[in-house]
């Protein structure tokens, strides 16, 4: 199977510039500090944030007077794919994408003003269909603004790849995940254009990075205005009775 | 001499040989595919039970309190071929706590040789049965601690441990607010049995397909006498609703007449270990009515 | 979780006695529930059920396997549960896991007496194992209960080709995927049970306990109970001890409301199965 | 008359004159007994006690206001570290662990005690049991004139001699060394406070 067929158009039939729907909804959970949910194509996360709060005896000793302490989890519920999964949390690639997690999130959150306090970001994948977590940084952004955390600004996540031709794609789906070609993912702050993470899956020719790197920026910047959007509305909804954004 | 091919024929017809003895045959005795009659038969046939037993009658039971030496309080309980040993320790401090208990804790552990993987559930269910009879408000932030070992699994383990904890606690002098008692009822189609063994136990859980009462199934439940009240209940199974309730005044009235052996022995034991008190107290008693009279 | 304090408690148990509870309810009376099926498209099945704050989704997945002989026609049936740290900070790391692994013992123990004999292909030769996965997303008490709800739903839904068995010379039986799509297996949930959970607050017995409401409770009890009122298991939670006249009353209406969540749920599933274009709304509402 | 009892025994009526006491509980206007052991009603200013008493073991815990001594074990600059070893007058099997915060230390100048200069490791110590709400362990305070350390040994192994409310000297050596002294009444005075 070509990435990219005679058309120049992918497996599920978008551009090579082509990002999935984007769906999501802000506040999603009553119980939490901030809760999103967020839907990339058939990737399906749920993203929830408790804190503020005091450090919790478990994290005792990570404590500190400079900043909050960030504590991320992310996993996979058993059903996300299409083998049963066995453990949720705790193997190889739900801990790496933890760490990832923490450090794209610990470089936008202003942990400086909450110091000696805990903030907890908790990601659960529902379903997976490439770009997980793409989608977990877009649904933890988002959960963070729902609680109010100071953020420097948004972060938005994307990957891209290269299909044959070597043409950038924008937002790999699982199916061309597995096909092969190198995956790029990379963390964005859109607005001061800096880069929070990069994170490869398999080489490619240096040359490539460029045209590979701008293709998923771009994406994180169309995603950033769905984001963005969806946020908007959702803080003007909710601000009504306060009439917020009216003169 | 044999050639290779021969063999080859040997091997095969004798696979073919074997193809035709139904499986069941190699199995042993004990767990070999029967009818539903004859397994039926096995466990209770003339209105007799395998055993000698009626339905509605318990096996006979066995108390020894304080069987072990090292442990604060201890009880060898034996119903029948079941036997369990209790020991029981503490209070002690939690280890590994978070934060403030008011209630104190009862930390149980069911072990059965060899290992069986109901222990954990067990474990679990005794704690559930120990926690409201234990007066666990005079240990705030201490826990105490039940291990019992099921030593022979013949039907009712779960029943003989909790009288055998409860007991194993009055025996330590740990404050309970009532000795508690524990009984199994078995249910098959309309038998009940109370009490059962580990094969009725086994034929109360299974069903049979084309009976027209369909109900099965086994209850544990104990009960503390004095206060009237149900400390664990665990069913499993499928019953009628005036069944269930029909099964469980049965049960309790059970859990009364164990009561009654438990409160005649503890108070055996009681007596005895108390002697040198006792005495002493006599003692000062005939000393005073002597110079009072 | 709130910790409460002990006037808040007893505002909570005099409210529960006087039949008007915190949120306005009656003693017997669910929080809005709302079910939705086929949340996961990929999955064979899938519901999830939302019952006031709690939030549970379940997902099938079948798979076949040879049964043993001495149950040479039944199925299987796991449950697996999951607590997310989406749902507590409590849950996160090992001791959400150890109380997964807790609650997961205590369903299969509940889900244990069921017959599974619809659960067959051949006898002898191969039955379906299925797996339900039971994510809890949010929990504001009264988990079993969804979960309870959300299995029924999404085995009522599942839908697995169906497998045949073909009769060959030698009496020898062999298995085949049917190729039409829409020849598919659904199993027979009418065994299926509803979880009941009742507790006892003060003098009165109450359905649906909140989070708030399970820490006032002294007794706790879940029971299975099938569409015909049977019950199929019966467990206490937590500690505390209750009257066995308090008891009975408890079974008696555990059984009628366990049939009465019963017909809601299997009228709304066929509600649901009526509806002619129906969008996945999920947590998009 | 000996009456033996075993838990869940119905004693006798609660009422104003019958009250409960240890090994024992009251339900529903009765008092009935939670241990296995003989009955003892004594009478206390009219009123009497029903206890249930034992041959064995020991269900003593510390509660707030009890007077404890325990053995001091470690300290840091926040606090002292130490082990109940008696209950009021009753000895316990096992150690409790229990902790003094540094402002519970002395009544007066808390901002300037010093732990160093108040306890040192291995001191016997009498102090009060505080309620305890979060914490695991049992919080203790000596900021009383009665509570204090009561027995210490000097790096000689000489039993300390108390010199002021603050100092203890060694009779060996006639080293002084800081302490939080207690002034230990004597045994027929104690009984009255307790009172």
């Amino acid at each position: 199977m070509e990435l990219l067929n005679d058309q120049g158009l992918r497996l599920d039939g978008r551009k090579p510039d082509e990002l999935r729907l984007i769906k999501c909804k802000l506040g999603i959970f009553t119980h939490t500090d901030g809760s999103a949910f967020v839907e990339q194509g058939n990737t399906k996360v749920i993203a929830v944030v408790y804190g503020p709060h005091e450090v919790r005896n478990v994290h005792r000793a990570k404590t500190s007077a400079d900043g909050a302490f960030v504590n991320c989890q992310y996993s996979m519920a058993a059903f996300s794919m299409s083998e049963r999964k066995k453990r949720n949390r705790g193997d190889r690639k739900s801990t790496e994408a933890t760490i990832h997690l923490h450090q794209t999130l610990a470089a936008v959150i202003r942990t400086e003003l909450m110091p000696k306090s805990q903030i907890d970001v908790f990601i659960e994948v529902l379903q997976s269909d490439g770009g997980n977590f793409a989608a977990s940084v877009n649904a933890a952004t988002l959960a963070l603004i729902d609680a109010g955390i100071p953020l420097r600004e948004y972060v938005i996540a994307c990957t891209a790849s290269l299909g044959t031709g070597n043409v950038p794609m924008v937002d790999i789906s699982n199916l061309e995940e597995s096909l092969g070609g190198p995956t790029l993912t990379v963390a964005v702050l859109p607005r001061s254009s800096q880069i929070a993470l990069v994170e490869m899956s398999q080489r490619f020719h240096l040359d490539f990075l460029e045209p590979v790197l701008k293709m998923a920026m771009k994406g994180c910047d169309y995603t950033f205005k769905v984001l963005d959007m969806a946020v908007e509305s959702y803080l003007s909804e909710i601000g009504k009775p306060n009439n917020w954004g009216q003169a | 001499m044999l050639d290779s091919a021969a063999i080859e024929d040997f091997i095969l017809d004798q696979k073919k040989y074997e193809e035709n003895i139904p499986y069941e045959s190699f199995l042993p005795e004990n767990v070999k595919f029967k009818t539903y009659e004859a397994k039926l038969s096995e466990v209770y046939k003339d209105g007799k039970r395998a055993d000698g037993r009626t339905r509605d009658e318990s096996r006979k039971m066995y108390i020894k309190l304080g069987a072990l030496v090292e442990a604060r309080g201890s009880c060898y309980l034996e119903i029948g071929d079941t036997k369990v040993l209790c020991g029981v320790s503490g209070p002690r401090e939690i280890p590994y706590l978070q934060g403030y208990t008011e209630l104190g804790s009862v930390d149980c552990v069911v072990e059965s040789n060899p290992a069986s993987p109901s222990d954990k559930a067990y474990s679990d269910a005794l704690k559930r049965a120990l926690e409201p009879s234990f007066c666990r408000h005079e240990f705030p932030n201490l826990e105490i601690s039940v291990s019992v070992m099921i030593l022979d699994a013949s039907g009712s383990a779960l029943a003989a441990a909790i009288t055998a904890a409860s007991l194993a606690l009055a025996h330590a002098r740990l404050p309970i607010f009532d000795i508690l008692t524990s009984v199994t009822v078995g249910l098959h189609g309309d038998l009940l049995f109370i009490d059962p063994t580990d094969k009725e136990e086994a034929l109360c859980m299974s069903y049979e397909k084309n009976s027209a009462s369909q109900n099965h199934g086994l209850i544990t439940l104990s009960y503390m006498s004095t206060a009237d009240q149900i400390t664990h209940y665990y069913q499993n199974g499928e019953m009628d609703l005036q069944l269930l309730l029909d099964t469980m005044d049965i049960g309790i009235s059970r859990c009364k007449d164990i009561y009654a052996l438990c409160q005649q022995r503890l108070m055996d034991e009681v007596k005895i270990s108390m002697k040198t008190v006792t005495d002493t107290q006599n003692v000062e008693d005939s000393m005073k009515n002597l110079s009072t009279s | 979780m709130v910790r409460l304090s002990p006037e808040e408690k007893i505002y909570i148990i005099h409210g529960v006695e006087d039949n008007i509870r915190e949120d306005g309810r009656s003693q017997t009376q669910y929080r809005p529930i709302e079910v939705e099926t086929g949340i996961i498209p990929s999955a064979m099945g899938s519901a999830r059920v939302k019952l006031g704050n709690t939030d549970v989704i379940a997902c099938v997945k079948a798979d076949t396997f040879t049964p043993t002989w001495n149950k040479p026609d039944e199925g299987k049936l796991q449950l697996h549960v999951d607590l997310s740290a989406t749902a507590s900070p409590w849950f996160e790391g090992r001791r959400g896991e150890q109380t997964s692994e807790e609650i997961t013992t205590i369903l299969n123990k509940a889900y244990e007496s069921i017959k599974l004999e619809s659960f067959c292909i051949v006898p002898q030769v191969k039955c379906w194992l299925v797996d339900v996965d039971i994510s809890v997303l949010s929990c504001d008490g009264n988990m079993y209960d969804a979960i309870g709800f959300a299995v029924k739903a999404a085995l009522a839904t599942t839908m697995v080709p169906k497998i045949v068995a073909s009769e060959e010379d030698e009496g020898e039986k062999e298995l085949q995927i049917t190729d039409d799509p829409f020849d598919t297996w659904t199993p027979n949930v009418s065994n299926i049970p509803c979880l009941v959970t009742l507790s006892k607050v003060g003098d009165s017995v109450m359905v649906d306990a909140t989070n708030k409401e399970e820490q006032c409770s002294s007794f706790t009890c879940i029971l299975a109970v099938t569409e015909t009122g049977k019950i199929l298991s019966t467990f206490k939670v937590g500690p505390g001890s209750v009257q066995p006249v308090t008891f009975s009353k408890l079974i008696l209406e555990a059984s009628s409301i366990g049939r009465s969540l019963h017909s809601e749920l299997l009228s709304a599933l066929k509600k649901e199965n009526g509806l002619r274009k129906r969008e996945i709304h999920g947590f998009l509402n | 008359m000996i009456n033996f009892c075993v838990p869940g025994t119905r004693l006798c009526l609660a009422g104003d004159t019958h009250i409960p006491g240890t090994g024992t509980y009251e339900r529903k206007g009765y008092i009935y007994s939670s241990l296995a052991g003989i009955v003892k009603i004594t009478e206390k200013e009219k009123v009497f006690v029903v206890e249930v008493q034992t041959d064995k073991g020991q269900n003593i815990v510390p509660n707030p206001g009890d007077v404890v001594t325990a053995e001091v074990s470690v300290i840091t600059q926040r606090y002292a570290r130490c082990a109940i070893k008696c209950i009021r007058d009753t000895p316990l099997e096992k150690p409790l662990r229990a902790l003094i915060n540094r402002e519970e230390v002395q009544a007066t100048n808390k901002d300037q005690i010093e732990i160093h200069k108040s306890f040192r490791p291995g001191d016997i110590i009498l102090a009060r049991v505080l309620p305890i709400k979060e914490l695991q362990s049992y919080q203790l305070t000596t900021a009383e004139n009665e509570l204090g350390v009561a027995i210490a040994y000097s790096d000689a192994d000489a039993q300390m001699v108390p010199i002021s409310w603050t100092e203890m000297q060694c009779p060996v050596t006639y080293n002084k060394e800081y302490r939080k002294v207690a002034r230990v009444l004597p045994e027929s005075d104690k009984v009255d406070k307790e009172k």
